[in-house]
């Protein structure tokens, strides 16, 4: 079971990773953030329920929590950049280099 | 307390007040800094004719006058002392120096009268003398070393004194620097010796009491060292071909550096370190074998030479040759007393020279431009022949005596060394005899100049006249008193005989004297009877020009070394410093530069890129922590 | 006063923030003069210094600071030597450079080198001593990089870097040293004196040959040498001054007092090398000289062979050798000082440097050519001067220790007229060629002659009578000899 | 034992975040009024004061079993770093709305949060409050619009990888330790933790600047305000340097410790070599800010391998709060002067002699030259390096101090030695103030490490 779990969850937590390192819309890179960190908490509540910890089920509500806070950042972000006429592209995003 | 007569302290003391009031004199009246120098070459002379009494009567002595240098360890003290050493070579050597030394520097008032540097000159001239004197009666060799050192410094400043004139310059540079090769060994030998004493350095009284007991091979090392620093400063072969070329300097100069003050001071080197280089087996013998060579090989050059100076300065290597020869033969004695006439008569021959030169306007003569002037220049013509029959060994002049107990040597030893000696009896009566007929018999050749030549001022004529008198009767006065024997002996370390000089003597008289009729009857031949023969003969000849031009090609081998060493430091000086040694600091600038330029390429600027670095890092990270699996 | 040698470093420093302060006023000569004063002050004081208390053996009792690091200074002959040299070479620097219109930065610049050099000399904690050694570099930077010649951008950089690249190295064996000496001990601490490591095993070497790279690059030692030659062209006269003067005496300074002091065994075991390679700098050195066309960097080369003779001394580890290598670094910051301010003083009136630039000076300008004349033959090692003697005991240590290094080291002897003496031909007789500056050199002011004077007048007594300066060097010849 | 009570414990563990929500409070309520912007700077200033002085605690209770945050010597010494760190940016920068003064408080609490936590989670949520507000301010502070909001996109998408890098490196730990507290030397060794080590470290090390994970530092500090990257390479910077240190400390000889020597040579090398192509001034410094992250790492790596010593502990100190008063001083006078490239700065300090002399004693100070604070600051790194016998990592450092001291070196050339537009800058009254507060301490400090005693007393036993 534990391993299923953690299968899973890695798999999230790798997919995140793969679309972060190799998409290149900022709102699909934004998701695949977002993937990762909700992969991790996979573990953490199948932890918290296994081991009747309660505490780990607060952090793992925490987490979210930030993990939204976040995610709305990102957003603002890419709007701002959208607003600049920036396109919301990692190619285009190479005026700073070197 | 210094515990010395006053007259040997005065030797020193006087021409260095001399200098300093030179000194100041030359800032507001250099025409008047003369009357110093004059002052004190007379001191000194006085001084060198108490300090010769002084000797005869008391004996040798040394006086200590301050530590030069010292420092101290808890095992070991190394210290060099500076003293005065007062024994029968040094008062010879004194009064060599100072009578033909005072002589020369009254004679160069009247020389230089008209050279705007006539200050100058007197401040570098007193210098020289004063170094000289410095040297004969140094202690101890760092001593000695030091004012052999300023020797060839004030002959620097003294044959470059015509600065203006590129051959003036070139031949000064040449002189040091030959000197210095010589000097080197010198150095060398000192350190050795230092080496050996263990402590520093230790007065020759003490070190020659050391001699036996010396390592041999160390003793073979400092003997070779020392007899190599006497061919540097007494021009003999392989390091003599500076001195012909020195007579760039002022007449003088030329005349001092030959008579007394600079190519003696190899042989009194020699002279000194003959307890040293006596118990060297087989050193004597090298270097009887080098001053033979060097005498005849320049007194052959000297028979090809045209300027008056050139072939008196190759007579002067000729005959420092057969100095060396007298001591390589044992005959230190002999070597000293030809060194004492030699000063007399070459001082003499120079200043005739010079007189030639000056009454010609110029800087130098060659004999092709003087001729008949016996007429003219009485006085030097009569003080020429004299010197020249003194040169040539005629009986009995005071070369006669001198060159006879050489020869008489070289006899007695047989073999080659007779034959040599044979041979430089007749070369340089050859020489010596053309000089003179070419000089004041031979056709005159100098109609062009503005105005007749003349004898020259009393104060120059003087001076030679006296020079010539001793080129004439020192001779005698020396052997057949035994005088001069009798004073070498005064604190000699060597043995006795060695300096035992033999008198009158018909086996070596008639080889000595017919070979001297050779020569002058050879030399009638070839500027009198057909003089025009010589000239022909020769020009039919080129290689043989060229052969005599460079001393039998010796001088093209050394500017061959001179130029392999200016070579050798722009290789290492332009190419190998700048490029390779500073290439590799220099270069390391633009490849950092490149790797910079490397990295800065992979931050591409796009955000996929930092996130795979990302990834990467962090997988390489969790690779190392699985590796520990 | 209770801390002489404190007050040794500190007023330089004090002295050259004030004149930095100053410099504002309106008063354009304020600034030199009160530089002026102030090295001409400190001179007098350490002049004096023996005099008042009968003795230069002084020592202040040092301050603990953290890690270690205690603040201590002392006075001895060695040090004295040295810091008499910076005090007295620092006024002449100012003096020589004193028509030359610099703004303030360039008087209160020679303040503040003057004050790390003091320290250098003074400092008995090794990190004290760090401080002070690299302190000295940033005021010599903004030296050359700000008053020096064409290329000084490139040389200020490149000294720095070099000799900051070559303290690393020291750094490195200061710190190696320390931990030695808590393995052996369970101290930490910095100070110098009371420290020694006998064995000579492998970590000793390693730290001795890495701190003698350091000191190395600073003297310079062959091939640690392309930045002298660079640094002493460009620089402006007064600091070629003190760059050749006092600065390359801190490379040597270092062997002396810390190098063979704490590594008597390992100093002994490579005498071979270190007394082969000064050797081979004094040979390497003057065949570099000969190539040059640059009086400047002639000279600068020049330093490179005579720096070797006073090494060779100094690792010959006897007491002449030891005695005669210090005396002639005091020799060298003497006649080399005196060369370089006399091409400065040329280098102000035509703006050349070049042997082939001028002519028949001798004529035109006597004095200098006199000055000049003197100093070359001081440099070539003529005797009766200064650098023979210390060439000569040099050479005699060398020649107890290791008798073939110091036959080899004769050529150097011998090749050092053969580049002073064409180049002193060059400029002083050569007829003027065309386009020669040689008209627009006139001859000395009073000034400069009083400079040379006393410069001069030094190299004759040292030279004629050596051994009372030797007294100063007395100490350390008999502790470090073998 | 004399009972505390429960306020009494509170202000002790954690006054400097308390005292931040405070003024975070103020500040909001003060943006209803007129002048908000000079009120909130002000506040700003206050706050980070109240914050340096509440460090202090009175008393230091011994903290309550299961406690997330605590206070401990580590925790008092590196607050000081981050609240000084960012006074030169809320005195210089965050001008207009009270925006900047919120974030970079709420940043500030961020790195509080960091140094008092006790509990893996809470290092997460210090991490996060310290970042957000820091891309943020990256997007809303630059002065080139566009370039600013590149900047803070590239920031956000990397730091957030990272965050979730650290996330799962704690879900690791809690499968392994049931637990999310963690403590010094509490943790077997063991792949799965070593793993979750390394993951967490990662985060710490994106957040320092270490190589390869370096790619946006140079973007952010160009695209920054000059004083807002000061405030990022210095505190920010000493906040993830502590949240490496606590992570190590969890196991001193894990992969991680053993890594970070290499990871601070190779990180200096290269940080040093690319800065060393720059032109561009800001972005120089940001890349030379690599090159000294990768003494600090190695610094650490010093501390772990000797089993987190005390005095190799304090030599990371000194080298931060060298590097606050050099990096915010070479920062603030970008701020100050307005200079953009090595072009503009040449001939500078013929117009401008005071401000050039500043530069000069940043830039020799950066460089670790003798007798500056920047030196002691290396020296100490290295000496512990060499105690730890970390020899080879050593000597990249040696070779990268000597690059790194190429470009400063020819920064101060520019400005002193070659010709240019001789622009007389004087600089605000503030400007100058904080120019010179950093520049005493950065002249200064190697000279006098006394000073830091106390903190010394803070970090050893």
């Amino acid at each position: 079971m534990t391993l299923w779990v953690w299968g899973v969850s890695l798999f999230l937590f790798f997919v995140g990773l793969a679309i972060v390192v190799l998409r290149r819309q900022l709102l699909l890179m934004l998701l695949g953030l977002e993937l990762m960190i909700a992969g991790t908490n996979i573990v953490l509540v199948f932890y918290g329920g296994l081991r009747a910890d309660a505490d780990i089920l607060g952090a793992a509500l925490l987490i979210l929590a930030v993990a939204a806070g976040e995610a709305v950042v990102g957003l603002a972000l890419i709007l701002r950049a959208y607003n600049l006429g920036l396109e919301p592209d990692a190619p285009a995003l190479r005026e700073l280099r070197g | 307390m210094i515990h010395a007569p006053f007259s040997l302290l005065l030797v020193l003391i006087a021409p260095i007040l001399a200098i300093v009031a030179g000194g100041f004199l030359y800032t507001f009246r250099p025409r008047l800094v003369h009357w110093p120098m004059l002052a004190s070459c007379a001191v000194v002379f006085l001084a060198a004719l108490r300090l010769a009494y002084l000797v005869s009567t008391r004996g040798a002595m040394d006086v200590l006058l301050y530590r030069w240098a010292a420092t101290w360890s808890p095992g070991s003290s190394w210290l060099v002392d500076f003293g005065l050493r007062l024994d029968g070579l040094s008062a010879m050597m004194l009064l060599l120096i100072s009578t033909v030394g005072g002589l020369i520097h009254l004679y160069s008032v009247g020389y230089m009268e008209e050279d705007a540097s006539f200050g100058r000159f007197f401040l570098y001239f007193h210098f020289f003398y004063f170094s000289m004197l410095g040297l004969v009666v140094a202690d101890n060799y760092v001593q000695m070393y030091l004012f052999w050192e300023l020797v060839g410094t004030a002959s620097y400043l003294l044959i470059g004194f015509w600065y203006h004139k590129d051959t003036a310059r070139r031949a000064a540079l040449q002189a040091f620097l030959t000197n210095r090769v010589g000097d080197l060994g010198f150095l060398a030998a000192v350190f050795i010796l230092m080496a050996i004493v263990g402590r520093g350095d230790s007065n020759f009284t003490d070190l020659f009491q050391l001699g036996a007991s010396i390592n041999p091979t160390h003793l073979a090392l400092v003997g070779f060292l020392l007899f190599w620093a006497a061919t540097a400063k007494s021009a003999q072969f392989p390091l003599y071909f500076w001195l012909p070329d020195a007579m760039e300097g002022p007449t003088p100069v030329s005349a001092l550096m030959h008579a007394a003050t600079m190519v003696t001071a190899g042989i009194f080197l020699l002279a000194r370190s003959w307890p040293l280089i006596s118990l060297v087996d087989g050193l004597p013998q090298w270097v009887a074998a080098v001053g033979a060579l060097t005498a005849i090989g320049s007194a052959i050059v000297a028979v090809t030479k045209t300027d008056l100076k050139r072939i008196l300065a190759y007579s002067t290597v000729s005959h420092l040759g057969i100095m060396a020869m007298g001591i390589g033969l044992g005959k230190v004695g002999g070597a000293l007393f030809h060194l004492l006439t030699h000063g007399f008569f070459k001082a003499t021959l120079f200043l005739c020279a010079g007189n030639i030169a000056h009454a010609l306007h110029k800087p130098t003569a060659d004999v092709s431009e003087a001729g008949g002037l016996r007429k003219h220049m009485p006085v030097t013509f009569g003080a020429f022949t004299v010197a020249a029959l003194s040169l040539a060994g005629v009986f009995p002049f005071a070369g006669f005596f001198s060159k006879d107990a050489i020869i008489g040597a070289a006899l007695e030893r047989g073999g080659v060394m007779a034959v040599a000696g044979l041979l430089i009896a007749f070369l340089s009566a050859l020489y010596i005899f053309r000089m003179l007929f070419l000089v004041f018999w031979g056709p005159r050749s100098w109609q062009h100049p503005p105005e007749r030549p003349h004898e020259a001022g009393t104060v120059m004529a003087a001076p030679v006249s006296l020079l010539a008198a001793g080129a004439f009767a020192v001779g005698m006065f020396a052997v057949w008193g035994h005088r001069l024997t009798d004073l070498l002996l005064r604190g000699w370390a060597g043995s006795a005989e060695s300096l035992s000089i033999p008198g009158f003597e018909w086996p070596s008289f008639f080889a000595g004297t017919s070979m001297l009729l050779f020569g002058a009857g050879a030399a009638y031949f070839l500027t009198t009877a057909m003089p025009d023969w010589d000239p022909a003969w020769r020009a039919s000849r080129p290689w043989l020009a060229r052969l005599f031009e460079t001393d039998f090609y010796y001088k093209s081998f050394v500017s061959g070394v001179v130029d392999a060493v200016l070579a050798a430091s722009r290789a290492i000086g332009e190419i190998f410093d700048s490029r390779v040694v500073d290439g590799a600091v220099e270069g390391t600038g633009p490849a950092v530069r490149a790797l910079s330029a490397r990295f800065s390429a992979a931050i591409s600027g796009s955000l996929n890129d930092y996130l795979w670095w990302l990834a990467a890092g962090a997988a390489a990270l969790l690779g190392l922590a699985l590796r520990t699996l | 006063m209770t801390a002489p040698l404190t007050l040794l470093w500190t007023a330089p420093l004090l002295g050259g923030f004030l004149t930095l302060l100053l410099a504002g006023g309106g008063a354009p000569r304020l600034p030199r003069r009160l530089a002026l004063f102030f090295a001409t002050a400190l001179f007098l004081y350490t002049a004096a210094m023996p005099l008042a208390s009968g003795s230069f053996n002084l020592a202040e009792s040092g301050l603990d600071l953290a890690f270690g690091i205690r603040y201590s200074l002392a006075l001895d002959g060695l040090s004295y030597a040295l810091v008499l040299l910076t005090a007295f070479l620092t006024m002449i620097s100012l003096l020589g450079s004193w028509k030359e219109g610099h703004s303030a930065g360039f008087w209160a610049s020679f303040l503040f080198l003057e004050s790390a050099l003091m320290g250098v000399f003074l400092a008995r904690d090794l990190f004290l001593f760090y401080i002070f050694w690299e302190a000295s570099l940033i005021p010599m930077f903004f030296i050359i990089g700000l008053w020096g010649s064409a290329n000084r951008r490139h040389a200020a950089v490149k000294f720095f870097l070099y000799t900051f690249g070559g303290s690393l190295f020291l750094l490195l064996g200061a710190l190696l040293l320390v931990n030695e000496r808590h393995a052996a001990t369970g101290l930490w601490s910095w100070d110098m004196s009371g420290l020694r490591l006998d064995g000579g095993g492998p970590l000793s070497v390693f730290i001795f040959i890495s701190m003698a790279i350091g000191f190395a690059v600073k003297i310079p030692v062959f091939p640690f040498h392309t930045w002298l030659p660079d640094a002493h062209t460009e620089a402006p006269a007064a600091g070629s001054v003190m760059l050749a003067g006092v600065m390359l005496k801190m490379g040597l300074y270092g062997f002396l007092r810390i190098l063979y002091p704490v590594f008597p065994g390992v100093g002994a075991r490579l005498l071979p090398w270190i007394g082969g390679l000064a050797a081979f700098n004094a040979i390497y050195g003057a065949f570099g000289a000969m190539a040059q066309t640059d009086l400047k960097r002639l000279i600068a080369y020049s330093s490179v062979a005579h720096l070797g003779f006073c090494l060779m001394g100094i690792a010959s580890l006897t007491p002449e050798g030891i005695a005669g290598g210090s005396l002639q670094m005091i020799n060298h910051g003497l006649t080399t000082g005196a060369l370089f301010l006399m091409v400065g003083f040329i280098y102000e009136r035509s703006h050349k440097r070049g042997l082939s630039d001028f002519g028949a000076l001798a004529r035109t300008a006597p004095a200098l050519g006199f000055f000049f004349g003197l100093a070359c033959l001081s440099s070539v090692g003529v005797p009766g001067m200064n650098g023979f003697v210390g060439e000569f005991m040099s050479l005699a240590g060398m020649m107890r220790a290791l008798p073939v290094v110091a036959m080899a080291a004769l050529l150097g002897v011998g090749l050092a007229p053969a580049y002073l003496l064409p180049a002193f031909g060059k400029v002083f007789w050569n007829d003027p060629g065309p386009g020669s500056c040689a008209s627009k050199v006139t001859d000395l002011d009073g000034r400069e002659r009083a400079i040379l004077w006393a410069l001069s007048g030094l190299m004759i007594v040292i030279g004629v009578y050596p051994r009372p300066w030797l007294d100063f060097f007395r100490a350390a010849a008999s502790r470090l000899s073998l | 034992m004399i009972p505390i009570d429960p306020i009494q414990r509170l202000i002790a563990a954690m006054g400097p975040p308390a005292a931040f929500a405070v003024g975070l409070a103020l500040i909001v309520l003060a943006g209803f009024g007129r002048g908000r912007s000079r009120v909130s700077k002000v506040l700003g200033v206050l706050t980070l004061l109240a914050g340096l002085v509440l460090v202090f605690p009175r008393a230091r209770p011994a903290p309550a079993a299961g406690a997330l945050l605590a206070p401990d010597g580590f925790s008092t010494a590196w607050q000081i770093l981050f609240y000084a760190g960012a006074l030169p940016f809320a005195i210089l920068g965050a001008a207009g709305t009270e925006a900047p003064a919120l974030l970079y408080l709420g940043s500030a609490l961020g790195m509080g949060i960091i140094a008092l936590s006790r509990n893996l989670l809470m290092l997460f949520i210090g991490l996060e409050l310290m970042s957000i507000p820091a891309y943020l301010l990256v997007s809303g502070l630059g002065r080139r619009e566009r370039a600013s909001s590149e900047a803070a996109l590239k920031y956000f998408f990397s730091g957030g990888a990272a965050s979730a890098f650290f996330l799962l490196g704690i879900a690791l730990y809690y499968a392994r330790m049931k637990t999310l507290a963690f403590a010094p030397g509490s943790a077997p060794p063991d792949p799965i933790l070593g793993a979750s080590l390394v993951l967490m470290g990662t985060a710490a090390l994106f957040k320092i600047g270490a190589v390869p994970l370096h790619f946006w530092l140079p973007d952010v500090y160009e695209a920054s305000a000059p004083e807002l990257a000061g405030f990022f390479s210095t505190a920010l910077k000493a906040a993830a340097v502590l949240l490496l240190m606590r992570v190590v400390s969890i196991a001193p000889s894990s992969a991680l410790a053993r890594a970070l020597p290499w990871a601070g040579a190779l990180t200096m090398f290269v940080g040093a070599v690319l800065a060393l192509g720059q032109d561009r001034l800001q972005r120089l410094l940001a890349y030379s800010s690599i090159a000294h992250a990768g003494n600090i790492i190695l610094g650490v790596g010093a501390w772990a391998a000797m089993g987190a010593s005390p005095a190799a502990a304090y030599a990371i100190y000194f080298y931060l709060a060298a590097y606050l008063f050099m990096n915010n001083g070479a920062f603030s006078f970008l701020a100050v002067s307005g200079l953009k490239t090595r072009e503009d700065l040449k001939g500078f300090a013929k117009g401008s002699p005071v401000l050039a002399g500043l530069f000069a004693v940043f830039m020799l100070a950066l460089a670790g030259a003798p007798p500056t604070a920047g030196f002691l600051a290396k020296l100490l790194i290295f000496w512990e390096a060499l105690k730890a016998g970390l020899y080879a990592p050593l000597a990249f450092a040696l070779l990268s101090a000597l690059i790194a001291l190429v470009y400063y070196l020819s920064l101060v050339r520019d400005a002193y030695f070659e010709e240019g537009s001789a622009v007389s800058v004087r600089g605000s009254l503030a400007g100058r103030a904080v120019l010179w507060a950093c520049a005493a301490p950065s002249a200064a400090l190697g000279l006098f490490p006394i000073v830091l005693g106390p903190i010394q007393r803070l970090l050893g036993p």
